[in-house]
């Protein structure tokens, strides 16, 4: 009331109509259930960075070994145990080729008389460390990506069936799912490994053969939830097949959490891989993955520490970043947390 | 014994890598100490690589079980710090008859650790029980049969138990009477499974008997304590009422089950253990350290390759074939940089310092080298190869160890084999120990990476594998000239010393070089890390790996 | 709840049975035979040693009696161990696994509650991210580098632990435990975190506050207890995760535990071994879940009351 | 009669992912002793946001106080340090929020979170604070309080939660309740249970009650004044009778109308078109121009400042001023005014 | 009176029938609603209302008694395409303006659902024109077909349940709790709407709230609810001016008004079940005391209540 109310114009006070469906306008942008999760996951520098990584490593999985001019494969016995040596960083202290030979610190590079360029360093058998830790990143994906999607697809549709067609079904669904529970998975999981050839596969079906319940579960959890909620009802009393609610209404709406999940299988899986190679149950040579790089550089932790180290970087990073960018979409895509 | 034929020997394990036994010194063979120089504490720590499955002499059939045997129980004989077989229960040298079918030994006053005296009738009592089948021995059978009169008719129950060629004749003294004629019999009174065994003791513990250190009678130069029968602990403690007491100096020994290698140097490193076998990565590491100790053992591995297989002859039953595998990979490579452990590449089965003549010359001398490592003549011999199978390309599977040491080797084996002989494609295909056996029972697979240690000191123990017919010979080699020259080694020759020598060394060569039957690779030495103080541990080619008889602790103060 | 848990164990005894089941054939499938010196002996002698134990009879036979004498509590004895009672070495074995089991739970899941806690109420300050990092390295490092370099550190060059083997009384347990306490602790970390944050947002919170209830007194009293019950419900597969951790950490640091001489009894075909410790990780696996479940309803009164019908 | 809260000038805004949300836009009101201020208003409003900030429960990391002072018995609250306020909270001022069945805590005995206020805020022992609990508790009318008093929320009825967390609220007999939608989520017939236990509860002890609400029939019922809130801001003050009877703002005559009276014969009720402001980008001038049938050209331009309509009643509309056309507002609300003295349409004695 | 659309007979639902914890929700109800009205259904929370309205659109199968609609009965077998005629006779509108709405798919393909299901559209385009104009019908404009759910208040998106239930054109809608969850300024756009639609296209309603005055404003006749039993129903007016059930009187007196004059007068009566005092073997049946006016009591309460209302008129 401190304004000077005299001052105004007349027509100030003309009455004027509005357009009452200007009243109905949505002045914000449109944005699906997809973009408003994107934008809320580039708010969180944690999961940018993460994704960023992941695209690194998974970029680096395919052209990393075409970068380095040795091959991963090609064994020069001649230059076995080298350690890392970066051209540009000879003067720097480190990368530099120095490295321990039985206890005493030696420019090995000189020594074997190699003038060519490490850039991770070589293993036992003279193989680019380079080339290696990238075929074995890109092994290790692949199992986890396989498992993790196969993880996916039996969970979904296990708890999907469960809890969408409910009453007996589910019940006999779910007591089945608490037998396997008390099923310790490990031995399940040493046991078909065993059982089967030796390989990729093996691992892959090992790692899935009990991983599934965890998907499962979560899935029927949400199959519960949303199959009585409204939206769902509407569907049905318009007459909507099952295939349609599933597909249209389901899927859509438990995506994320299946998503999610999938986040944090993923990461379990490379690292339940690289706990088989320690009971030696991992992959077959010459195929290498992270797990069995890290496995056979363990032991030489001491003097040839690059061994170890490169893999476990790698390793260490996917975790961390598959981890983070889980939480991330978990706080972008699962309304619970939504502030 | 090694590899998957492991026979005889107390399961070494048969993987290469198991390097982690280097425990034990190279025979060290240093005069009794002056007494000044003993330290007042005479207790050794070591570990061991796996648990004691068990303590009965008849039922052992590992490494750790032999090499425990060897030093808390003993036989006739014992192998001394040159692992020369000297009377140990028997008093002096057994005599032997005419046709060398009859060994008569007299045992001398000994005692068990319960205070009652070592009997004749303990050995017949233990010999007849590792053969009878219902104590279901595993190295009863396998030692005795075509050695021990009757034991192979007794396993086909075409004899009785009673009917084994052994008897005592009074407390004192046992008979024992053989099939034929074998040159190495005596050595093989030092084998664990010859021991004796106090009848009415075993029989009062019944199934409990050597299930823990509580249920076993001693009769070695030490006895075991605190063994729960399947805990990764236990102790060796002084017997007192041990024939040789005074000889033995320490007081205990303290063992741990220490199944990782990286564990076992740490604990080396601080000073906890005084001892550690190490693996090829460790030996690397510490090639320079003044404590290291590097021994050479009378194991062998080698390609066994397999000539027919689902019935069908394979790739492999062609002679060039086989000697272009076998020529195609450097040995010396593989030794030195991949093994790295001290192990020799071989070109030869028979192993170098392992049997010798009565003039102390190797065996190895006869022979030389066999199929060593020559490109050249490799592709020669493919290309020859091929043109007769009428193929330009190969593949072939390498059947090996699942242990990392194996691992590499095989990706070591894959590489210069594909690289040297063009065509080649080889797949590898790595399994736990006993899935390799089941594999070469079925003969299924191409090439396989075997190793083999001795069962006795004779280098028959090596070559009688691979005569035809032979349980170990799972690749159908035959040849009747081999098998001809190893029949009369080890009968007609049975006597004559030089004779039987050429005549195995003649069926080596052609095993080897003309046959190619089977291709070495490499004689497996161990390296371990021993504390400068621990004196005169000594290690055996056969049967318990180390006697600590003789061993002393001396400045660790 | 008497009615519930009775039900429970009846599901136990369902599964254990499958479990027993599936593992017998399972395992009479791995290829290679328990007889480690099998290739020595001729076929006659193999068989000799066979009819032993019993692995000469058809299968289904093998099955009856393993399960007769399973259902009288008889795990058979070991082939390894020779004439040693499966159910005397994990008995023997038990002591230290569950030791370490139980430490390295509880060291997991207090420091991961604590870092979770910090996160919370911290959240989106460094101290969140800071926990944050430390629980996923503690399950991006895998536990035997982890274990090993554990041992290096504080137990070769710093001196403070023993460097491995059971000798030490407690002291041995602390570098396992703590080697095995990195996968609880992250999962209870990043549980208690997502709890507590929906939890602090909650009706009751809010009231909690307006009754004058300080920030402490907010998270601890009335917030804490709410996130905790979540956290409760995956102590079990947490549980069940620590065994395969013992697998590993047990042989690293030469500790006599039941996981140590899991693998290489299937190595070595050890079918005693095989089903007993199979059978024992799975009863303790259901033990755990059916304790978790009544903890649950001890934790969250609105369970306890109405009874388990879930 | 006494002021005890004044709230000057309350200015607001949360700062979300999208961006700033000016939630509270300038809110002036104060509260007198024993009376019961009913704040209406749609759903966004602020309602809750107001008297969350007197409270000072609204998360620190998300909401930034801009302006304005709110007075306690003289005392700016929004000056005081945590350990300051905390003690102001639960005794001189506490809270009553909307949904029963998720404001207790659902692990803890109802008797620890009725005595938690007590022990905190009164000098009393354990045993002490029981008893106050019980009788607290026979006084919001649940039976057995000795028995119930062990039990866990769980095991009450939304009815009787609501009571449980009326009788926490009013355990150190606060000088203010602020009692944030207490019934919305109750049947009809509880509510009027709970409403009546208030009024009684407020008799006895002379408490002043901040009243939230969207029903209009309980401000009808319950408050003495009330207070209209649009777009963040008040939009119309004054007694229960003004509001509801002389109603001066075109949003109060909507929210009037647009309820069907028992009476009321066939006739469309009266709707206010569109949707509420968004106050990420509130409209330039009045907020609720956008929707109203008396929309004046300078509603779009500027926002209308308070005009008094009387001494306790204020309203935020241009349509106040001087300078503007008279309007004829709905049906329905010329039928309230008939009823009103004072204003334009009374039929009563002529002015 | 109006021809019968819907004959609800003796119809039960019970949930986890036979197990400790059955639910009657709907317990042995019987009615009719007529072709062209609306018919209010009102009680407290959890009477069994929801349920109801769900029995009869075949949501739940029915634990006894016939749904007969035009006829037939609703819950008896049908073929798949008799369902599908069915499911575009009769329509649904539900209570939670935020969970009825996919969250995850566009209005025009909300909206179009039920095009599709049926196939009542020929093309993209035609199915484009069709949800435009029912938009409009809604008082939303086409811009709207775009977006998604999350971006409309709580009454455009009543409004959006109401655009797709209408999109099948259906004869019959239950409308449950169609305003509760809404603001009061709210309300009267999706009441006003659904009056506007029912003269429009001559829809029948079952109207179901929890709240009076609504219902009053909008049904031609009322149904009062209470523990899973319909215990009064009549005309809408007659329900206020005379109710005679207690449970009913209850109701009524605990409304409050947005008039504080009416308020400070107000007398609130309670409902105690025990004070009907039925003895054993009496029967409680809806009994039609005046024309059209029926009420859930024994014979003896019959006798009483239709003395004293004769002595109204
Ligand atoms: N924590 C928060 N973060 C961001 N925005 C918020 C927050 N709390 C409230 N708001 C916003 O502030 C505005 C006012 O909210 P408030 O809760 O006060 O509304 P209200 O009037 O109480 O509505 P209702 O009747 O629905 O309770 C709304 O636009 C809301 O979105
Ligand atoms: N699927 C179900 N399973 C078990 N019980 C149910 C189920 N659906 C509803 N009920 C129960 O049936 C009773 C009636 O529920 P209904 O939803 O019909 O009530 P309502 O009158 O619609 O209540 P409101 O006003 O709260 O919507 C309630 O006690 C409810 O708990
Ligand atoms: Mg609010
Ligand atoms: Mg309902």
């Amino acid at each position: 009331m401190t304004q000077n109310l005299d001052k105004l114009p007349a027509d100030s006070f003309k009455r004027i109509t509005i357009d009452s469906s200007a009243a109905e306008r949505i002045s914000k942008p449109s944005l699906s259930f997809w973009q408003d999760a994107w934008l809320r996951i580039r708010k969180n520098k944690a999961a940018i960075v993460s994704i960023v990584i992941l695209i690194l490593i998974i970029l680096m999985s395919f052209i990393g070994p075409m970068l380095s001019p040795h091959d991963a494969e090609t064994q020069t016995l001649t230059h076995a145990n080298l350690p890392p040596k970066v051209q540009g960083f000879e003067n720097l202290g480190f990368w530099d080729g120095v490295g321990n030979m039985a206890g005493t610190d030696v420019d090995l590079y000189e020594l074997k008389k190699v003038d060519t360029y490490y850039w991770f360093g070589t293993d036992g058998l003279g193989r680019d460390m380079f080339s290696r830790v990238w075929e074995g990143t890109q092994i290790s994906l692949f199992i986890a990506f396989v498992a993790a999607i196969i993880d996916m697809v039996i969970g979904v549709l296990y708890g999907g069936i469960s809890a969408y067609y409910g009453g007996r079904v589910d019940d006999i669904m779910q007591r089945i799912v608490e037998i396997l529970y008390g099923i310790p998975n490990l031995v399940v999981v040493i046991l078909m490994i065993l059982v089967m050839d030796p390989g990729i596969m093996a691992i892959i079906i090992a790692i899935t053969i009990t991983g599934w319940i965890g998907m499962s579960r979560v899935v029927r959890g949400q199959v519960l939830k949303y199959k009585n909620q409204e939206f769902v009802l509407a569907s049905r009393t318009l007459g909507a097949s099952n295939n349609r609610i599933i597909s249209k209404h389901l899927l859509p709406n438990i995506l994320g959490i299946i998503i999610i999940n999938t986040m944090f299988t993923i990461p379990g899986a490379i690292f339940f891989e690289a706990f088989l190679s320690f009971i030696g149950l991992g992959l077959q040579p010459p195929a290498a993955s992270l797990g069995t790089l890290i496995n056979d550089g363990y032991k030489l932790i001491k003097f040839q520490p690059h061994i170890l180290m490169f893999p476990s970087i790698v390793l260490s990073l996917l975790m961390v970043a598959f981890n983070l960018l889980g939480d991330g979409l978990r706080d972008a895509l699962d309304p619970k947390m939504k502030d | 014994a090694c590899g998957k034929d492991e026979p005889a020997a107390p399961a070494k394990e048969t993987d290469t890598e198991e390097t982690t036994d280097g425990e034990g010194t190279e025979t060290e063979t240093e005069e009794e100490p002056a007494e000044g120089a003993l330290d007042a504490e005479q207790i050794l720590n070591l570990n061991h690589v796996a648990e004691i499955p068990s303590l009965d002499s008849s039922i052992v059939e590992d490494q750790v079980g032999f090499d425990m045997l060897g030093n808390v129980n003993e036989g006739l004989m014992r192998l001394d710090q040159e692992n020369v077989p000297v009377p140990a229960m028997a008093a002096e040298e057994p005599t032997i008859s005419e046709d060398g079918l009859t060994y008569t030994f007299k045992l001398r006053d000994a005692k068990w650790s319960d205070g009652s005296p070592v009997t004749a009738n303990d050995f017949e009592y233990a010999w007849k029980r590792a053969i009878d089948p219902a104590t279901g021995s595993p190295y009863g059978p396998y030692m005795m049969a075509g050695v021990i009169k009757n034991a192979t008719a007794i396993g086909e129950k075409k004899a009785e138990v009673a009917d084994l060629g052994v008897k005592a004749l009074d407390e004192k003294t046992l008979e024992v009477t053989l099939e034929r004629p074998v040159p190495y019999f005596i050595s093989l009174m030092s084998f664990g499974t010859f021991f004796p065994l106090k009848e009415e003791f075993v029989k009062a513990q019944g199934d409990k008997y050597a299930t823990n250190s509580e249920t076993v009678l001693y009769n070695g130069p030490f006895i075991m304590t605190d063994w729960d029968g399947t805990g990764l602990t236990w102790k060796l403690k002084k017997n007192e009422q041990y024939w040789d007491a005074e000889t033995v100096k320490l007081t205990q020994i303290n063992f741990d089950v220490v199944k990782e290698v990286a564990t076992a140097v740490n604990l080396y490193t601080t000073g906890e253990k005084d001892r550690t076998g190490l693996s090829g990565e460790y030996a690397m590491q510490y090639a320079n350290d003044e404590n290291l100790l590097k021994e050479l053992e009378p194991t062998i591995f080698y390609f066994k390759y397999n000539q027919e297989r689902n019935g069908e002859k394979t790739a492999l039953a062609n002679k060039n074939i086989r000697e272009a595998l076998a020529k195609a990979f450097n040995k010396d490579d593989l030794a030195s940089v991949v093994l790295a452990n001290g192990s020799l590449p071989a070109n030869y089965l028979v192993p170098k310092e392992f049997t010798f003549t009565a003039e102390g010359a190797d065996f190895r001398e006869v022979n030389g080298d066999l199929a060593t490592y020559n490109v050249e003549e490799a592709k020669a011999a493919w290309d020859k190869g091929l043109s007769e199978l009428g193929v330009t390309e190969l593949t072939l599977e390498i059947l090996g160890g699942d242990s990392d040491l194996s691992k590499k080797m095989d990706e070591y084996f894959k590489s210069q084999l594909e690289t040297n002989l063009e065509g080649l494609t080889i797949t590898l295909k790595e399994v736990p120990f006993n899935v390799r056996l089941e594999l070469d029972e079925a003969q299924d697979y191409d090439i396989q990476v075997s190793g083999w240690g001795p069962d006795y000191q004779d280098p028959m123990t090596f070559v009688d594998l691979f005569v035809t017919g032979s349980s170990h010979n799972l690749m159908s080699y035959s040849n009747p000239e081999f098998d001809k020259l190893i029949e009369s080694a080890k009968g007609e020759l049975a006597l004559d010393a030089e004779g039987r020598w050429n005549a195995m060394a003649q069926a080596e060569k052609i095993l080897l070089a003309d046959d190619y039957a089977i291709a070495p690779i490499y004689q497996r030495g161990t390296m371990a890390l021993v504390q400068p103080y621990v004196k005169g541990i000594v290690s055996h080619p056969f049967g318990g790996d180390y006697s600590y008889k003789w061993a002393y602790i001396s400045g660790k103060e | 709840m008497a009615k519930y848990i009775a039900r429970r164990v009846f599901y136990m005894f369902i599964t254990l049975f499958l479990i027993a089941t599936a593992t017998f054939f399972l395992m009479k499938t791995l290829p290679g035979s328990p007889i480690a010196s099998a290739s020595k002996l001729t076929p006659d002698q193999l068989a000799v040693v066979e009819a032993k134990y019993g692995l000469n009879e058809p299968l289904p036979v093998q099955y009856g009696k393993y399960m007769l004498n399973l259902a009288q509590g008889d795990l058979g004895n070991s082939f390894q161990f020779k004439g040693a009672s499966v159910t005397d070495l994990i008995i023997n074995r038990l002591g230290p696994s569950f030791l370490l089991g139980a430490q390295g739970m509880i060291l997991g899941v207090l420091i991961g509650i604590v870092l979770g806690m910090i996160a919370a109420l911290r959240q989106n300050t460094i101290w969140d991210y800071g926990s944050t990092l430390i629980a996923i390295i503690g399950i991006s490092i895998p536990s035997f580098v982890f274990a090993t370099t554990l041992q290096y550190w504080f137990g070769v060059q710093l001196g403070w632990f023993p460097v491995a083997l059971w000798k030490d009384g407690w002291m041995s347990s602390v570098l396992p435990s703590i080697a095995l306490a990195m996968g609880p602790l992250a999962i209870a970390s990043r549980f208690i975190r997502t709890e507590m944050i929906e939890v602090l947002s909650s009706d009751y919170i809010t009231l909690a506050r307006s009754k004058g209830a300080s920030g402490f007194e907010v998270a601890f009293k009335h917030a804490f207890r709410n996130a905790l019950i979540p956290l409760v419900t995956v102590l079990g597969p947490v549980a069940a995760g620590l065994l395969t951790g013992s697998l590993v950490i047990e042989q690293i640091f030469a500790i006599p535990g039941i996981g140590e001489q899991f693998v290489k009894a299937i190595m070595i075909n050890d079918y005693s071994i095989i089903m007993g410790t199979t059978l024992f990780f799975s009863v303790f696996l259901i033990f755990i879940i059916l304790v978790v479940d009544v903890l649950y309803g001890v934790i969250d009164p609105r369970i306890r009351l109405s009874g388990g019908n879930s | 009669m006494e002021k005890i809260l004044e709230v000057k000038d309350l200015q607001l805004s949360f700062h979300t992912f999208a961006g700033e949300v000016k939630a509270i836009r300038g809110v002036n009101f104060d509260l007198q002793k024993g009376e019961t201020l009913a704040i209406v208003g749609e759903s966004g409003s602020g309602k809750s946001v107001t008297t969350k900030a007197i409270m000072r429960l609204l998360p620190e990391s998300s909401s930034e106080f801009k302006s304005g002072q709110i007075l306690f018995n003289g005392k700016d609250l929004t000056k005081l340090s945590d350990k300051e306020m905390q003690k102001i909270r639960g005794k001189d001022i506490s809270m009553i929020f909307q949904d029963p069945m998720t404001s207790l805590n659902p692990t803890m005995t109802i008797g620890r979170q009725i005595t938690e206020p007590l022990l905190k805020h009164q000098k009393v022992g354990k045993t002490e604070a029981k008893k106050i609990a019980i009788d607290l508790l026979r006084m919001v009318g649940m039976p057995k309080p000795e028995l119930r008093i062990k039990q866990y929320p769980h095991q009450f009825s939304g009815g009787q939660r609501q009571r449980i967390v009326i009788a926490i609220a009013l355990a150190c007999n606060p000088q203010i309740l602020i009692a944030d939608e207490p019934t919305t989520a109750l049947d009809v017939t509880i509510q009027a249970q709970i409403l009546e236990l208030m009024k009684d509860l407020q008799k006895k002890i002379d408490t002043s009650i901040i009243f939230i609400t969207h029903d209009l029939g309980v401000v009808a019922n319950v408050a003495d004044r009330v207070a209209v809130m649009y777009g963040g801001r008040i939009v119309e003050m004054g007694t229960v009778d003004e509001i509801f009877y002389n109603p001066q703002h075109p949003y109060t005559w909507g929210l009037l109308s647009s309820m069907p009276s028992l009476d009321s014969a066939d006739e469309k009720l009266y709707a206010i078109p569109g949707t509420p402001p968004d106050l990420l980008d509130p409209p330039k001038g009045d907020a609720f121009a956008l929707r109203s049938d008396f929309a004046l050209a300078i509603d779009l331009e500027q926002a209308p400042p308070v005009f008094q309509v009387s001494d306790t009643h204020y309203a935020a509309t241009w349509l106040l001023h001087p300078d503007a056309p008279q309007v004829e507002p709905p049906a329905a609300i010329v039928e309230r005014m008939k009823k009103f003295p004072g204003s334009r349409y009374y039929e009563g004695v002529a002015r | 009176m109006a021809e019968k659309l819907l004959e609800i007979r003796n119809l039960k639902q019970y949930f986890n029938e036979g197990k400790a914890n059955e639910v009657r929700a709907v317990d042995d109800i019987s009615f009719d609603i007529y072709k062209g009205e609306t018919l209010g259904l009102v009680g407290e929370s959890g009477c069994g209302k929801s349920t109801t309205g769900r029995s009869i659109i075949r949501l739940y199968n029915a634990t006894d008694g016939e749904v007969i609609f035009d006829g037939v009965n609703v819950h008896g077998k049908k073929s798949k395409s008799d369902l599908k005629i069915f499911n575009r006779k009769m329509q649904m509108i539900f209570q939670d303006p935020y969970a009825s709405l996919n969250p995850r798919m566009k209005v025009l393909d909300i909206i179009a659902e039920g095009l599709d299901i049926h196939g009542l559209t020929k093309n993209a385009k035609e199915r484009k024109d069709r949800v435009h104009e029912l938009l409009e019908t809604v008082g939303l404009n086409k811009e709207h077909a775009n977006r998604y759910p999350h971006e409309f208040s709580g009454g455009q998106r009543q409004r959006l349940g109401i655009a797709r239930a209408l999109a099948v054109d259906p004869e019959f809608i239950i409308a449950d709790e169609p305003i509760s969850a809404l603001d009061v300024s709210i309300q009267a756009q999706v009441v006003n709407l659904l009056k506007e639609l029912q003269e429009e296209k001559g829809l029948t309603y079952l109207f179901i709230a929890h709240d009076l005055s609504m219902v009053k404003y909008i049904s031609d006749r009322i149904g009062v609810m209470y523990f899973g039993k319909l215990v009064e129903l009549a005309p809408a007016d007659e329900l206020y001016k005379n109710p005679l059930h207690p449970y009913t009187q209850s109701l009524l007196s605990a409304i409050p008004l947005p008039d504080p004059n009416y308020e400070r007068t107000r007398v609130r009566k309670s409902y105690d079940p025990a004070s009907h005092n039925y003895q054993d073997g009496e029967e409680i049946a809806m009994r039609e005391v005046t024309p059209g006016h029926f009420v859930f009591c024994s014979e003896r309460e019959f006798e009483s209540l239709k003395l004293t209302s004769a002595a109204r008129v």
